[in-house]
C-alpha cells in the first residue's frame, strides 16, 4: 500500500537512499543546513526525528543527539516549521514517539498530528514504539491525510506478526539489519539477507537500516535485495564530531554530503550488480 | 504426590482470586495499559505474556509452589500486619502496619524481583538485566540473582550511582554487575533507555526484570501478580485479628507496586476504600517552561500519555515531552504509574492523594520516634497522609510499610536540616551527612 | 477466656523446656556465673531476678504471651529457616540459614531488647538504660523503647561514636537520648561503666538493658530465655523440613547471646553438635606487655575470672587485667563470653572455635556473591567455619545468620582493602569508604 | 568482728579519717608522696586503690585516675611493694577488684592475694564487686591472715541483706551515703542518717562515705552518728588538679595534706558536738 506518491516515487527508480537527522540538533538553523545536505548528497527519503524526552528505541548516539536537541528548544511546532521551511527534493518522513504524536494540538488522539503533518510536507511517520496492534487510530489519520505509516521489521518478528505488520504498513517496511538499538555497526549483519529473504513476497519497499555506516555496506545490502538504505547513527556521529571540535556549519554539511554520496553511489552499485545477476540468469 | 496436587491447586486458585482478573487477558486497564514497545521487543513481550500465563497463572512445573516456598524461606514471608498502638492512639483509630520492610532487602521490591527472576529460570533464560534509580529495585533483583545463581547487569545511571553508593556496594557484593550509564543526564530514565538498549540486542537468552507495576504488558499485571501477596496476607491477617476487613489500605505509589500489591486483593471488597498516596513534592505546580515538575503527583495532577512502553497517567507538559519530577525520596521520583491504577483512579475505586516533602519527612520522624520503625521516606508519605486526613478515615486502617529507611539516613538528615521540622531529634552532630 | 488459659499454660510450658532449667536457680554455670556487682546494685538484681521468675517462668499477667505477641508482630517472628541451595552444593551437606538477619533491626539482638523493656514495663519502670559498643545493641534497645513508650538513654563511648554514626543516627531517630562518654578510652568499656553509674543512682525506676548473656544473674539466664526462639523455632522447622534433627548447630559468639540462643534447646539433644565461632582476629598470640589480645577468643584461649559481674573465660593478663580484644567485626570484640557458654565449653558439650578476619572477610563475601544475603562481619565467622571445617561436620548443619551486613558494609571495604580476598567483587571506586 | 588491731584502733578513740588515693596516680614516687601527705594530715586508715581495668564501681573522677596509674605501669607486683615502701602511721587497706585478687599468684584462688598482702602490711581489704554470698573465699583467707574484709552497705541495701553483709563483715563497715558511683558532691544525703539508723543495732564501726568533700561535710556526718569518714573523689581531684595544671609533687601533696586536716578536724568537731549532746543529756 502507498499513500504518498513521493514516497513510491523514491523507491521507483533503483535504490533510495534514506538518512536520517534529528531535528534542531545541535541548532535549528545548522540542522536546517545539514539536511539540506543530505538532499544534495542525493537523499530520496529523509526522516526527521522529532526528538521526544525518553526515546527507549535509540542507542547513545542518537539518544545524545536528542538530548542536544530538546536543550536547544526543538518542539513539536518548531520541527513542522522547520519542516516548511527545508528545500528539499526528497520526500520527508518524521521519526518520533507516540506521546507526542498523541498529544499534539487540542483534541487527543493522533489527528491533529498527522493534519498538521500534511500540512508541513510530511508524507509519512515513522514511530518506533507504536506497534501494529496499537496503530489503528493513526493509521486511519494517515491514510486519510494521504500519508504513509512505515513499520519496523525486527529479526525476531515471527511469521504471524509479520503478516500483521505487512497488512498495515504502507510506503515502505524499515528491516532492521540486526537485533539492538540504533547505532553504527562496522559490519553487515547475516541477518539483513535473511529478514529480506523472509520478506520476499511482501509487495512493498523494503528499506534496510541499523548499523549501515560506508559505501560498501550500502552495497552489499542493496546487492542482497534491499529497496533502500536507511543511515541515521553515522550521520548523527558527523553531527556530534562537529560540536564536539565546534566545528563550522558548513564543513559539517560538506561531510555529510560526501558520506551521502558515498552510501547513495554505494547503493547504486549495489542495484546494478544485482540487476546484472538478474540479466545474467 | 496427592500432597503436591493439592498444593498445585490451591496456588492456582490463589493466582485465580477475583481481584487479580483485570488486564491479564490484553494488558488493558480501560484505556491504559498496552505494549507501545519497539518491534525487536515484541517478540520477547509475547513470550513473556506466554510464560506468565502457563506459570504463573496455571502454576505449570509448580513455579508458583516454588516462588511461595522461597518468598517464605528466602524472603521471611509472611511479614506481619502489627498494631501500632501509639499511632491508634493519636489518631483514634486502629492503625496497623503491614510489615514490608522486614522482608529480606527491606522493602517489598523482593516480591516481583525474585518471581521473575525464578519466572526468567524456569523460561530456560540464562541472564537477568534489571535498571534502577535509587537502588532498591537492583538491591532486590540483585538478592534474587544471587540466590538463584543467574548472572545478572544493572544499569544505573551515573549521578544516580554517586547519590546512593551504598546500595551500589550491595549489588556488587551480591555478584551483579553494575554498569555506570552515561548517556543524557545519568539518571533513571537513561538508564531505563540502555536497559531496553541491553534487552533489544539479548532478548533470547535475557530477562529484563521491570521494578514496577509499569512498562508494556503483560509486565503491569505481573508485577501486581508478584506483588498480590502483600494484600492476600494482610485481608487475612486483619480478618484474624479484628474479625473484619479494614476500613481503609493506605500505600505510597511511585510507580505502584507496593501501592497495587497492598490494593489488589481489597478491590473487590467495595467497603474497603483504598488510597494511593503520591509524591507532593514541594508543591503541585509546574515549570512548563523548564519542563519540571516538582513533584511525582501522576495520579493526581497527571494525564493521559505513552511512557515506556504503557499508555497511562503521566507528568507531561503541552507537548507530550515528559516533565522532570522531584521527590524527597528517590523511589516515588517517577513521571508515570502503573496503568493498572491509573484505570482505579479513572474509576473511582482508588483515592489519589498528594503528600508533599514536608509532611513525608515529619511522619518519617514521627514513625521512628513513636513506633520505632524507620520508614522509607517513600513509606513516610503515607505517614503523613495519615496525619493530615486521619479524620476521613474509618475506624481501621491498614497503613503498607514498603520499607525501611536505613537507606535514607543521609537524605533524612539533609532534608531535615533544611527545614523546622517539629518532630526530628536533634541532629546537630550529623550536620553535613553521616 | 479458656483459650488464653490454654495460651499461658503453653507458655508457661514453653518456658520450663529442659534446656533451659540451667543457671535458673542461682546463677551458677559450674563454676562460673554468679553476682559480682557492687551492692548498691544488689536490690536492683534481686528485684530483677523475682521479676524474671515471676514473669518469665511464671507468665505472670501473661507476660509470655505479650512478649511471645510482640516478637511476632513487630520484631518479624518466627524467622525463617531456609535451606542454602549453593552453600549445600559447596560443601556437599545440607546447610540451613536460621534467618535472624530478617529480625526486625537486622539481628538477633532485638528478642533480648524487647524482652528486657517489656520486663521492665511489667516491673514497673520507668526509664530504659543501655550500653552499646558497635551500636547494635543500642538500636535494638531504642527501636524496643520507642515501640513501648519508655524514656530510653544510651550510653556509648565517643570514639564508637564517631565510629558508628548511622547507628547513633538511628537511635536518635528512634527517640533515644545518646550519651557520649568521654572517660577513659571512649569504647565500651567505659559506657560500660557508665551506665552501671547511671544505674547505681536510678535503680529505682530504671531497668539496665544488658546486651548479651553476660553481667550478673539473672541477665545471662533471661537473655539466654529471650534468646531461645531461635533454637526453639529452629528445632521445629528442622524437623518439619528434614525429618529430624541437625547434626551440627554453628553460631558465632562474642558475648554469646545468639550463640546461647541458637543452641538452648538442643543442648539436651546429645547428637546435635554445637560449634560456638568465635573472633580469631589477626592472630591468637597476645601482646601481654601491650595488654592487647589480637583477637576476641575467650571460649577458646581465655581462662577463667570475673568480669562486668560475673565468672566466666576472659582475655586477661598474667596479673588479671582484663585485655584489649580485637575483631574485625566490633559486635564480637569482647574480652569475656556468657557464663553458661565457658560451663557448656569446660563440659565438652559446645566446641569452642576461632575463626581469623581473613576468613571471615571471606565468609562474608561468600555468602553475599553465592546465597544473595550480605551477613553482618559477626555472622561472617560462621560462614568462615563453615569453609575450614565442613569435612568434620554431620549432614545437616544449621547456621545462625546472627545479622545483617548493612551496617558493616564501610568496614567490608576498609577490611577488603587491605587484603587480597579473592571472592570479593572489584571495588576500587569505593576506596577511601562509601 | 575485727582480725586488724591496727584498724579497731583506728576507729577506737574518736572518729577516724580515712582517705582513698589510687596507688601510682600520675606516677609511683609522687603517688607516694600524696600518700605520706595523707598520713601527715591525719589519717587513720588509708584506703590504696591497686587499679583495675574494669572497674564497674567507680566515678570517672576515680576511673581517670586508674587509667593513669595503669597507663604509667602499676600492677599488683608494684603496688605491693608501695605498700612496703611506705612510711606512714596509719593502718593500710587495699581497695581493688576481684579479679586481680583472684588472679594473683600461681595458684588459683584468693589466698595468694591475702598472703602478699599481709606480708606487705596491709591490713584489711575493700573489694567492691564482691558480693557477701561470694566472698566466703576471701573471707577465710583473710580470717586467718588477720586481715579484716570490709563490705560496703548501700541505701538500697535490704534488712534480709544487711544481716548477711554485717555477719561477714570485719574491721569497719563502709556506709555508702547515696545512691551512685563515687564522686565529690556538695551536699550531705538525708540518706546518710537513715543508713545510720539502720546499722545503729550492729556493733561494727561505721565509716562513711560517697562524695565527701569538705570539713563542714565530715562534721555533719560524723555528728550525725558516724565513726568515720571515706574521703576519695575529693583527694584524687586534687591528684588529676596537679596533673592538668602540671604543678609540682610537693605542691599537690600540700593541698593533700591540708584538705585532709581540714576533713579531720571538721570530724572531730562532729565527734565533739555528738559527745556534747550524749552530755547534755
Ligand atoms: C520502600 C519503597 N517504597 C515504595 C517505592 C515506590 O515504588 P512502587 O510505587 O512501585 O511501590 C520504592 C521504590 O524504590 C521503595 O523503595
Ligand atoms: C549481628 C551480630 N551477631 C553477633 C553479635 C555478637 O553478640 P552475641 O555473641 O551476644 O550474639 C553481635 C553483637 O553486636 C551482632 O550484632
Amino acid at each position: 500500500m502507498a499513500n504518498s506518491e513521493a514516497i513510491a516515487a523514491a523507491f521507483a527508480d533503483g535504490p533510495a537512499y534514506v538518512p536520517y537527522l534529528v531535528v534542531g540538533d545541535p541548532d535549528y538553523e545548522s540542522s536546517k543546513a545539514y539536511v539540506e545536505a543530505l538532499d544534495r548528497g542525493g537523499a530520496d527519503v529523509i526522516e526527521l526525528g522529532l526528538p521526544f524526552s525518553e526515546p527507549i528505541a535509540e542507542g547513545s548516539t542518537i539518544q545524545d543527539a536528542l538530548v542536544r536537541a530538546l536543550d536547544a528548544g526543538m518542539t513539536p511546532e518548531r520541527f513542522f516549521s522547520f519542516a516548511e521551511e527545508l528545500d528539499v527534493d526528497a520526500a520527508l518522513v518524521c521519526m518520533t514517539y507516540y506521546n507526542l504524536i498523541y498529544q499534539y494540538g487540542d483534541e487527543t488522539g493522533p489527528r491533529p498530528f498527522v493534519e498538521r503533518a500534511a500540512a508541513a510536507g510530511i508524507q509519512g511517520l515513522v514511530v518506533p514504539d507504536l506497534p501494529a496492534e496499537e496503530a489503528d487510530p493513526l493509521r486511519e489519520a494517515c491514510d486519510e491525510l494521504g500519508l504513509d505509516l512505515v513499520f519496523i521489521v525486527a529479526p525476531t518478528t515471527r511469521a504471524d506478526r509479520l503478516d500483521r505488520l505487512m497488512e498495515r504498513v504502507s510506503g515502505y517496511v524499515y528491516v532492521q539489519a540486526r537485533l539492538g538499538t540504533t547505532g553504527a555497526r562496522d559490519d553487515v549483519s547475516d541477518q539483513t539477507t535473511e529478514s529480506l529473504d523472509r520478506l520476499r513476497e511482501y509487495d512493498v519497499p523494503k528499506a534496510v537500516g541499523f548499523g549501515i555506516s560506508a559505501g560498501d555496506h550500502a552495497e552489499r545490502i542493496v546487492a542482497g535485495g534491499a529497496d533502500g538504505i536507511i543511515v541515521g547513527s553515522a550521520l548523527v556521529d558527523i553531527v556530534a564530531d562537529g560540536v564536539a571540535e565546534d566545528r563550522p556549519t558548513a564543513a559539517v554539511a560538506d561531510r555529510l554530503e560526501a558520506l551521502s554520496r558515498e552510501l547513495k553511489r554505494g547503493a547504486e552499485r549495489g542495484h546494478r550488480s544485482r540487476t546484472e545477476a538478474v540479466d545474467s540468469v | 504426590m496427592s500432597e503436591t496436587d493439592t498444593r498445585t491447586t490451591e496456588e492456582t486458585e490463589r493466582a485465580r482470586r477475583p481481584g487479580r482478573e483485570r488486564g491479564r487477558d490484553d494488558g488493558k486497564f480501560g484505556p491504559y495499559g498496552g505494549q507501545y514497545v519497539p518491534e525487536a521487543l515484541m517478540p520477547a513481550i509475547e513470550e513473556l505474556a506466554d510464560a506468565y500465563e502457563r506459570y504463573v497463572l496455571k502454576n505449570e512445573d509448580g513455579f508458583l509452589d516454588e516462588f511461595r516456598e522461597r518468598l517464605a524461606d528466602f524472603g521471611g514471608r509472611p511479614t506481619p500486619l502489627q498494631r501500632a498502638d501509639r499511632l491508634s492512639e493519636r489518631y483514634d483509630t486502629e492503625v496497623f502496619l503491614k510489615r514490608e520492610d522486614l522482608l529480606h532487602g527491606g522493602a517489598h521490591k523482593l516480591n516481583n524481583a525474585l518471581g521473575q527472576v525464578l519466572l526468567a529460570q524456569y523460561m530456560g533464560k540464562e541472564r537477568i538485566i534489571a535498571e534502577t534509580g535509587a537502588g532498591q529495585h537492583g538491591t532486590a533483583t540483585a538478592m534474587a540473582a544471587a540466590h538463584l545463581d543467574m548472572p545478572c547487569t544493572i544499569y544505573m545511571g551515573e549521578r544516580d550511582i554517586n547519590r546512593q553508593r551504598p546500595n551500589v556496594f550491595r549489588m556488587k557484593l551480591n555478584g551483579s554487575e553494575v554498569k555506570p550509564v552515561t548517556t543524557g543526564r545519568g539518571t533513571l530514565k537513561e538508564a531505563i533507555s540502555e536497559t531496553m538498549r541491553d534487552w533489544a540486542e539479548t532478548v533470547e537468552d535475557t530477562h529484563y526484570v521491570i521494578g514496577s507495576i509499569v512498562g508494556p504488558h503483560p509486565f503491569p499485571v505481573m508485577v501486581r501478580d508478584f506483588q498480590a501477596v502483600i494484600s492476600e496476607e494482610a485481608r487475612e491477617q486483619a480478618i484474624e485479628k479484628t474479625g473484619g476487613l479494614p476500613t481503609d489500605v493506605v500505600a505510597c505509589a511511585g510507580g505502584g507496586s507496593n501501592t497495587m500489591g497492598a490494593f489488589a486483593d481489597f478491590v473487590d471488597d467495595e467497603s474497603v476504600a483504598l488510597h494511593a498516596v503520591e509524591a507532593g513534592g514541594s508543591t503541585l505546580d509546574v515549570d512548563e517552561e523548564a519542563g519540571v515538575a516538582p513533584n511525582s503527583a501522576s495520579l493526581y495532577t497527571g494525564d493521559e500519555g505513552v511512557l515506556h512502553g504503557a499508555r497511562t497517567k503521566l507528568l507531561q507538559d503541552s507537548d507530550g515531552q515528559i516533565m522532570e519530577s522531584h521527590s524527597i525520596s528517590s523511589g516515588l521520583d517517577y513521571a508515570g504509574v502503573g496503568p493498572e491504577l491509573a484505570y482505579l483512579v479513572d474509576e473511582g475505586r482508588v483515592d489519589p492523594v498528594a503528600v508533599d516533602d514536608d509532611a513525608a519527612l515529619e511522619g518519617f520522624h514521627r514513625l521512628s520516634n513513636t513506633e520505632g520503625i524507620i520508614p522509607a521516606l517513600e513509606t513516610a508519605h503515607a505517614f503523613g497522609f495519615l496525619e493530615e486526613h486521619h479524620e476521613e478515615l474509618g475506624d481501621r486502617v491498614v497503613v503498607n510499610v514498603s520499607g525501611r529507611g536505613d537507606k535514607d539516613l543521609d537524605a533524612a538528615i539533609e532534608e531535615t536540616d533544611q527545614r523546622d521540622v517539629a518532630n526530628a531529634p536533634d541532629m546537630s552532630m550529623f550536620t553535613g551527612g553521616i
